[in-house]
């Protein structure tokens, strides 16, 4: 039964001029291993380019990585290029390393979500912590 | 791109050199005999060549941070704060991430919302937006040489800038600032980018100012074997010297097993030395880097004292020159300088207590044969790739997986070769790709793996390689099932 | 005072055991076959022996804080904090040092003064006044063993309470916590004083509770070469398993030298077998114990980081199956919980990435010989003195300075030997006083202090002695003048 | 001149049931070295020891150590026996790891001043530190 299903699908790449490749590389292959399909953009990801990547493969959800520190920069007005792109609603999460240095977490957790993010992680949340995470938010929906 | 490695003439250069100045208008304000007086002018307490050619002679490992941060003033503050509560030997100034991909304008964007919010909005200094008068605010804020670090694959303008501004030491290379540090780039392009540097450099060395000039040894960071980065440090260490080129600092990315660690900063030096001279550079000086571990770290601070005080003791036993130098902040963010200065501190007190001691194990030759060989290789393939051409060859020894490196972002990579540890952590090959080894060397790396597999009842796979990844940030060296 | 190296007879313990169990009113809560039952009921989990012969049969390395607080209920949360926060394998009840020199009333004085004021007044805990009921609390607080740790001359009392409270571990001895612990008492009297509480251990044995012993390794702390502190762990283990004590870890302060250190610990565990073997005792389990850097340390928290790592680096390499662990508060005061939790993490992570790997310096085989020699030279002279008699032995050889512990504040030790550091930062002897040594140790040492001096350019004199003893508080190893 | 000068007496000693002796033994030698006569009592110095020893040496000041925490307990009422005994005014020093664990040196000093201690010193004090302080001391008066 479950195997019939359609996939959820992903969209995932690491925003910026971000080029931290490797959480990236495991985070495909995590994700592929938990039964998801998996649209990698890889490193270095503009805004344009994962709402063109949703939009081409219908996807349930964008991932987005940011390790570098700038993603705050990156990640301002990706919510509204998705509603202007008629995705809106489309669950966004973020996670890495989203901010420059060692900041309380909630407010940067709140910082995010002011800017349209479903979901916030700190840094080294593990595989497994996002993949429960994106079980929560796409497996009621159809 | 055709591109061979031979000194760029002068007028092709100076052709370049317009191009390069007019990328952003900070660029007009260079200019290279203002700068070489400048540079003559400075006390030698900042000249960084100089501090590495005393460390080298007096057997010493020098300490140095990285840092950076988008405003002036305090990147000022953050010098001279690791300069004392650091007790750096050597300071840096990294560069922010747009500015390492030449997009100046949202550096700028940068500078200003970090103004606005009053905090860091930008990962680093960024210096082209600064121009030459204020990396020269910077130089005169201290009593220490500095370094650019960086991570730019068309760097020109930014040493262009920076020479100007007073610095003395200049990381960074085709290869190694392709590779780990960019997406879409062709290797010529980099090459040739990185050859305008070298020859920049070159330039001022022979009006009389001796730039060092440091390869980024560490590459990706992650399960990179002792080879692969020497083979990418020897080759700019050649494409360096041929450009004019005199004192180069090659480095090394600890992996975490000590025999291996130690056997690999002295092969890189003997080797650099060596290939120099077979090529008919005779006149360079090399000294050599130890980066503390450049991998995923604990996000327990007093776990990454524990990290950082291992690859403290990597340095100073295997005689590196430096040691760049990691903080209790590492798994979370930029440190802020009283971390910095942690880690300095904590990193001063180990090479200190180890300087007068002295490594000999039994396994040392036998490791330092392994990379020797090994990078032998490499360095050989590429050059006859490239039919006695290092700058064409290497870029086609990238691209036929002949020098390949793991987990790196760039499509120019082959890809193919997987790296892991094996039973005491040292770091093998799992998977040769298109290295071209000898079947000995083969047979060498499947057998240390093959022992660890045993070891953990299960077979090697990309599973182990994961397990790696994440060992040291989890506590350990080798990543065991079931940690 | 008449002693020999023989079993307390049934009689004479049952006498003296009356006279401890009055000294203070607590004494008379000790019921042996109750306290029996109560080991015998205890989970595995708690038992220190256990712990210890399975961390010896996987080539474990266990890491262990010290701590004591005098209110049980903050000693609780320490012990629990220590347990979670700190991963402590091993948790320590550390006693104050008034109840180390049976001052009771004192100890008394220090729980009211500290609950009055809300803050510790006592630099441990204070077990004898808080009596079984007390310990047994803490005992039973946690998931790890623990053990008392202490310093006291005459603890036959906090013996018999903390024993009969649960604690499955104790450390100290005759000479290791007489010499380095008080100032007039004889040699005699604490030999004697613990022979009971080895029979004591030994009773509980025979009643099927094995607890273990551990013999104090670091004596003063400062400077002790390995073969002092190794004679006395031997002699040390030969008087407890005279007495029935059948699971013994010895122990070895780090004195920084890392090829040193591992052949010291090495030796230890080698000798120590050996000595047991040969005078007939064939079922003690030996483990061993390294403890890190127990001189002064550096103020700095980051450069005490330093020091704590690179102990925590000679403990796992010479495969030591446990780990005493400091603090970054180490220099200043004793620390926080979460001061010492982190001095456990950091040893923990670089434990841990030691783990899979081994030390095969080649000086390694050398150094063993020396230590070998030296401590054979010592403790044979002991056995001489003694005609034979070891308990008798020691006694005479710490008065002839045979045995001769450096700093020492008893009057009994000689403090005729003077060590120093040579070149490469191991504690050779500068002076060897009476020390037993044959010609060609004597040697030995003078030709390495004398390369040394050479170096430096000046004389080998108590100046360089003195040196020593601050080098590591300011970030040396070898105390080199104008540091 | 100087040199005929009678030489300032120190008692020096380690107070109650300490017994760091390294720290000791070596201001012994500083004490000695920089000319002054010292009367070492050693570690485990009771308050009436310093006291017997410092009216029979006719000492210029007591230095008292004390390393391992307890050194509070100890050293209360130590200023009034002295007053008792004779010795009012008697320079009072303390030093070493006074108090137990990492305590902000401002109290520390400002409690053991109120104990009658002339001068208080923290962790770590070197002796060169400890040597100018006597002078300060002792230097004026005859
Ligand atoms: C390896 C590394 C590098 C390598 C990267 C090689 C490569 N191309 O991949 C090199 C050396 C090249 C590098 C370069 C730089 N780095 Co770097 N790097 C690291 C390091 C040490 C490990 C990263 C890593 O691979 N971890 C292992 C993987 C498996 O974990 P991960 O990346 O964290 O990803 C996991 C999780 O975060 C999570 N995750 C990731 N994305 C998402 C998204 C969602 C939605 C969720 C739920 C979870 C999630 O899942 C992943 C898999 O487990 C980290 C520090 C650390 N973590 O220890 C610094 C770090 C990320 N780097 C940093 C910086 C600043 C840089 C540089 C700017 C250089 C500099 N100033 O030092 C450049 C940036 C270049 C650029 N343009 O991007 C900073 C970022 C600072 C900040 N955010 O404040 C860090 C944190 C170090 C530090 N403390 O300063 N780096
Ligand atoms: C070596 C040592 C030991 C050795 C001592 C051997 C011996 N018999 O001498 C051993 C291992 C036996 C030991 C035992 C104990 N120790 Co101890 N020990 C140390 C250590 C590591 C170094 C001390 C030393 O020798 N330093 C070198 C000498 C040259 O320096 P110094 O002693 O500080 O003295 C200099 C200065 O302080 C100054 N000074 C001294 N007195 C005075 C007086 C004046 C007026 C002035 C101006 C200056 C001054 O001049 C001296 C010369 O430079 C210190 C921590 C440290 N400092 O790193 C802990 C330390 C002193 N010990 C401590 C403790 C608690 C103990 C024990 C109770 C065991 C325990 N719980 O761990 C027992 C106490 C036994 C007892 N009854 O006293 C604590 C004290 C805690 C506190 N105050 O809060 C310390 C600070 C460690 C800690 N952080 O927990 N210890």
């Amino acid at each position: 039964m479950e195997e019939t299903k359609r996939k959820k699908v992903l969209v995932i790449g690491v925003i910026g001029a971000d080029v931290h490749a490797v959480g990236n590389k495991i985070l495909y292959h995590a994700f592929t291993e938990a039964g998801f399909e998996v649209v990698n953009l890889g490193v270095m990801v503009s805004q344009e380019e994962y709402i063109a990547a949703a939009i081409e493969s219908n996807a349930d959800a964008i991932v987005i990585s940011s390790l570098y520190g700038q993603g705050e920069l990156d990640c301002r007005g990706m919510r509204e290029k998705c509603d202007e792109a008629g995705l809106k609603g489309i669950p966004l999460l973020v996670g890495g390393n989203i901010v420059i240095g060692k900041q309380s977490f909630e407010d940067v957790e709140k910082r995010f979500k002011a800017m349209g993010f479903d979901r916030v992680f700190p840094p080294g949340t593990p595989p497994e912590t996002t993949i429960e995470a994106l079980h929560e938010l796409l497996d009621g929906k159809e | 791109m055709d591109i061979q490695n031979k000194r760029i003439p002068d007028e092709e250069f100076a052709r370049l050199r317009q191009e390069v100045l007019a990328q952003w208008p900070t660029g007009k304000d260079v200019d290279l005999q203002e700068a070489v007086d400048y540079h003559k002018s400075m006390p030698e307490e900042r000249i960084f060549s100089k501090k590495l050619v005393a460390a080298k002679a007096a057997h010493k490992t020098l300490v140095q941070p990285r840092a950076g941060v988008p405003v002036i003033e305090e990147h000022i503050k953050l010098m001279q704060y690791l300069e004392k509560e650091g007790e750096a030997d050597l300071l840096p100034t990294t560069i922010d991430s747009y500015t390492r991909q030449n997009r100046y304008e949202e550096a700028e964007n940068g500078i200003n919302e970090s103004l606005r919010l009053d905090r860091a909005m930008l990962n680093g200094f960024p210096a082209v937006n600064h121009g030459v008068a204020g990396c020269r605010r910077v130089i005169e804020s201290v009593h220490t040489p500095v370094q650019v670090r960086h991570g730019t694959p068309d760097a020109r303008l930014l040493t262009e800038i920076t020479y100007a501004g007073g610095f003395t030491s200049y990381e960074g290379g085709g290869i190694s600032y392709n590779l780990p540090y960019c997406k879409n780039i062709p290797m010529e392009r980099t090459i040739r980018d990185w050859q305008y540097v070298d020859r920049l450099t070159g330039l001022y060395e022979e009006m009389g100012v001796s730039i060092n000039r440091e390869p980024y040894g560490p590459l990706t960071g992650t399960l990179v074997p002792p080879c692969i980065s020497h083979s990418a440090a020897i080759i700019e260490a050649l494409l360096a010297a041929e450009q004019g080129v005199k004192n180069i600092t090659v480095g090394y990315g600890q992996c975490g097993n000590l025999v291996q660690d130690i056997a690999a900063i002295r092969v890189l030096e003997e080797l650099t030395d060596e290939y120099l001279a077979k090529y008919g550079y005779n006149d360079v000086v090399v000294t050599t880097v130890l980066h503390q571990w450049m991998g995923g770290f604990p996000a327990d601070e007093a776990k990454a004292f524990g990290v950082i005080s291992s690859g403290s003791l990597i340095a100073a036993l295997s005689g590196a020159t430096k040691v760049i130098v990691k903080s209790p902040h590492e798994a979370v963010g930029i440190p802020t300088m009283e971390a910095n200065a942690q880690g300095l501190r904590c990193t001063k007190q180990v090479v200190n207590m180890m300087a007068d001691q002295t490594f000999n194990d039994v396994r040392l030759a036998q490791e330092m044969e392994i990379i020797r060989q090994e990078t032998h290789c490499i360095v050989d393939k590429c050059f006859e790739l490239g039919n006695g051409d290092i700058a064409i060859g290497v870029c086609r020894g990238v691209e036929a997986g002949a020098l390949d490196v793991p987990f790196a972002p760039c499509r120019a990579n082959a890809g193919l070769m997987l790296p892991c540890r094996d039973n005491e952590g040292a770091v093998r090959i799992l998977n040769t790709g298109n290295l071209p080894f000898t079947q000995d060397l083969k047979d060498f790396h499947a057998a240390k793996i093959n022992e660890r597999a045993q070891f953990e009842h299960r077979a090697a796979s990309f599973q182990m390689v994961i397990d790696d990844v994440y060992a040291i940030g989890k506590g350990r060296l080798v990543g065991r099932p079931r940690y």
